[in-house]
């Protein structure tokens, strides 16, 4: 194919589909086991030095806050992360854990830029590759789909692309211009949801977000949920599963797992907490506290919960809507 | 007459330019009020597009981000990002509304560094969802709460955002859709568009106190300035009212 | 993009982004109207002689046949279609109303082969090009993404991509060969759901097959219901919505839509009625009279219903499995 | 020992190869009843997928097609058939069962055509799925419930879904996934596999009372014969009492 324009941003992660086959191939497990544990087990196990790791959440909503503070406690090194992200990507940057970015967004949306990227980017600790939302979106698709990569008018013409990795052909059926996104294969997916069974079919409520295309773009996917239900639940509804049980290597059960996030039906953010993380993480020491505090100082996630208090997020339930 | 601040009243104008009965892309803050406020006054069948899968939002409360609950509460689809995306492609959503750090004179946007690339002087979020609204919306509205030479520039440091890039016909030589683009930009100072032959930004209306030459001065770049030029009214005391007492009762944003 | 293989086969529809682009920005109203109307309305106003025609179904599974019925009945001719069909697409070959098949599979599954598209196809009358069911479906994705080509790994090395108008090319990323299949954007599509309001919103249960994807793909969308329901409660799990309002362009009430074809969690199939059709059909007599007496015969699909028998139907729907 | 059809030893034979705790495709006829069986004898947690989206079905009732509601009922999953064809492709499932009009020594198979393309002395019904589940399955078994010489071909008439195309490497070079391909063909003389080395067919196995002289003689390729051919046990009494009492009770296909 003709490349009439190549992105100079580098390509963080090969579009490996005959790699991401013979992986999954390899190593997933395709029986009904219970894949129950904690996520202590869940992230010693799946998780390694030097992976490229994709968290799936709506900005501070249906965020697997559990897992990631697991995988800082657990001072996973050199990763490399995509994100569209908020507080899990500050935490993994303030921890000094990540090497790279596929970055599309990494803000605390009307509350403004994040203090702990500026610091890691600006340094040069951390280098960056850049995308919009729908085309870093777009790669887990392809990557999801099993293909090398996948066409979008996004990104054409812009910067953005001249700091990506995409590359513009003309099409061989119409002559217009479109930018190619390499496929994006995850090592490791971490999602929260709703509900799952044991087995790891998994249900979301309300906007899925990426959840769909991250979960079928990772080699190893740990999903963490509010509730553990029984098989015979998501039989009943199999159009609900969004995610099947064959791509999942772990369930973690974790209520208030996207805590101090939203979720949706279930629990409201919790603003104060997010508002005093906000205001320390412009300060590196103070981001350091926080980081004792509420990551390092609590030992699990169970721990986590009785440091927020009980009180306070049963408060925060009650201030989430309805349907 | 009624007393408001400034972002009462950029919400108010960024509101009136939401047109009943079409689809538009919203993101977090002064798009979500102007639309919240849209749907209440002249435009109850704004359709609202959120780019995380939310759309036909009743928006009776206020989001606090483009994925939280409120974007679909009793809404007509609550889907994914690829699905909300898809559709912008495709061609069925009007309107865009887009912020950003600097602005040029063909209403390309920057919100990804100031400096060179990397490292960067200031890092800025990135596009998000900024970049594909700019490519398929058929037109993009830019909202800039301060209307100043460091933002209304010559040449941005990033050109994150398409505008009409370098001029008539570049979009088109990029490959992206065709008779799509910036459409206007609402300031502090009062409300652009562009030239149909040059592409270029043109104001048309100032806000009351605003002088044309202040609009003129306060850009970088050689801004257009229409014959006749328009004066925005004021908020109305109904806009405020339903502003605060029901867009945004909680006082979250203004 | 330098092209290494081109199928033969024709390209009956163009992938034309821009074309369906200013159509939908043009056409497709976004208001909140009620688009409720008579199937004849809805194919008198939204269906064209010469039209590419899409029906989204499942072998003989929520099938739009009250909608066929009715296009039939009206005689819109040239028509081309896209077919993963089966009795649908027997009955429109069988009233001679079509001119090009962009064909994956048309056959009766464990019954054998069609012998109305054997005429239709060995005489000459109708021309084909070739595809397998994932590339006519990634067809229709890359029509719903708004973009002209989407690439597969399927097809390469056969004579299906011959005869289809796929082509290979190297991907620029990984150098591996793909099939790069063009957008197909129909200008009607016919869907038949469980349920959808009076604006088109529509939710399907169980598997949904490729709807998602045709309904995002058509430029006109017809839309065929079992159940007529309130928009609050589409507004109450908006997760369920497949189809949105602003795709469609008409809303028909017809219960008993897919007969006699299966509607799941509703009613099955009419086995009997069927085995009748595919023994008439392997002559062009007894064809002839079925067409007169199911097709031809009722005015519209109130007059079908009472022809086949409300006992019929209510032991059909006594047959049908639960959750 | 028991009494029993042709097709009935067909569905044992196929049945035997299904293995436990690997994700499958079947189609229509024959692999359903065939994953119906296993499921009941031997592979209790085989996890059937079909392409319109059901995957891992009870097959308590015996579907009537690839889409019908018995093909999701008490199903982990139902969604469509893109994502039944993306987990193919992403390389998630092991096996696929296929049939087809004719099959040449490579595995290869027409379902499209006889004669000229168009148009065509008999149009057969065409890929459907076929191709994709050849294309992406790890590994894939033809059932051919007629083994002659114009079943067992030369040259297709049309090469609708690609076995091993013209001998080794070829299926790499066109750009299928490595390690993929035809892995066993059921027929109603015995069973054949693939020859490590040229990849072409060879006959592993005979039915009952079938000599391997009448398999050759029933190919018009060159058949291949392994050194040692076993003999296809007959069906068993619990295979044949759990096929006729609770696979398929209705009498639909056997």
């Amino acid at each position: 194919m003709e490349v009439l324009e190549s992105g100079l941003g580098e390509l963080f992660q090969k579009p490996d589909v005959w790699g991401f086959r013979e992986w999954v191939h390899k190593h997933k497990d395709k029986t009904l086991t219970s894949k129950l544990m904690t996520e202590q087990e869940a992230v010693a196990k799946f998780v390694k030095d030097g992976d490229y790791l994709g968290t799936e959440l709506y900005g501070t909503v249906r965020a697997p806050m559990s897992l990631t503070r697991e995988v800082i406690r657990q001072g996973k090194k050199h990763l490399k992360l995509a994100g569209q992200g908020i507080h899990e990507i500050d935490l993994l940057l303030a921890a000094d854990l990540v090497d790279t970015l596929d970055i599309t967004y990494i803000a605390w949306e009307v509350y403004g830029i994040s203090s702990i990227l500026r610091r890691a980017v600006e340094s040069g600790r951390v280098k960056t590759a850049d995308w919009s939302n729908g085309a870093i979106t777009w790669r887990f698709k392809a990557a999801a789909m099993g293909i090398p990569f996948i066409p979008t008018l996004s990104m054409l013409g812009t910067d953005t692309l001249k700091n990506s990795s995409a590359k513009v052909v003309k099409c061989p059926f119409t002559g217009q211009k479109v930018a190619l996104l390499p496929a994006l294969f995850l090592d490791v997916g971490l999602i929260h949801v709703h509900r799952g069974d044991k087995y790891g079919n998994c249900q979301i409520d309300g906007i899925s977000g990426f959840a769909f295309e991250l979960a079928r773009a990772s080699k190893k996917l740990i999903v963490s949920a509010e509730e553990i239900i029984d098989t015979e639940e998501i039989k009943k509804y199999p159009e609900h599963t969004i995610i099947p049980f064959f791509l999942v290597d772990a369930v973690v059960h974790a209520p208030y797992g996207s805590h101090p996030g939203e979720m949706c039906y279930n629990y409201w953010r919790d603003e104060g907490h997010l508002m005093n993380f906000l205001e320390d993480s412009k300060d590196i020491v103070k981001t350091k506290a926080y980081m004792d505090k509420y990551v390092y100082g609590p030992k699990n996630h169970d721990d986590y919960i009785k440091l927020v208090g009980i009180d306070r997020l049963k408060k925060l339930e009650s201030m989430i809507g309805g349907r | 007459m009624a007393d408001y601040n400034e972002t009462e009243f950029l919400i108010c104008v960024a509101s009136r330019l939401m047109q009943d009965r079409t689809i538009a892309f919203v993101g977090t803050g002064i798009p979500m009020l102007a639309a919240s406020l849209a749907k209440k006054m002249h435009a109850p069948e704004l359709v609202v597009a959120f780019e995380f899968g939310g759309l036909g939002a009743s928006l009776d409360k206020l989001p606090l981000g483009v994925g939280d609950s409120r974007t679909f509460h009793k809404a007509l689809i609550a889907s994914g990002i690829c699905d909300a995306m898809e559709t912008a492609q495709r061609g069925f959503i009007e309107y865009g509304f887009l912020g950003g750090a600097q602005i040029d004179m063909y209403g390309n946007l920057n919100t990804t560094v100031i400096g060179k690339y990397w490292p960067p002087k200031v890092r800025l979020p990135g596009s998000g969802g900024a970049n594909d609204v700019a490519s398929h919306c058929w037109k993009t509205i830019a909202i800039m709460r301060q209307h100043d030479t460091k933002r209304f520039v010559k040449k941005l440091d990033f050109l994150t955002t398409p505008g009409y890039l370098t001029g008539p016909g570049t979009r088109e030589e990029a490959g992206l859709p065709p008779n799509t683009g910036p459409y206007r930009v609402v300031s502090n100072l009062g409300v652009m568009g562009y030239d149909d032959k040059s592409k270029r930004m043109m104001l048309l209306a100032t806000n009351p106190g605003i002088t044309k030459e202040q609009v003129v001065q306060n850009s970088e770049f050689e801004m257009l300035v229409a014959d006749k030029i328009a004066v925005n009214p004021e908020p109305s005391a109904q806009e405020l009212k339903i502003l605060r007492e029901h867009v945004d009762p909680d006082k979250l944003y203004i």
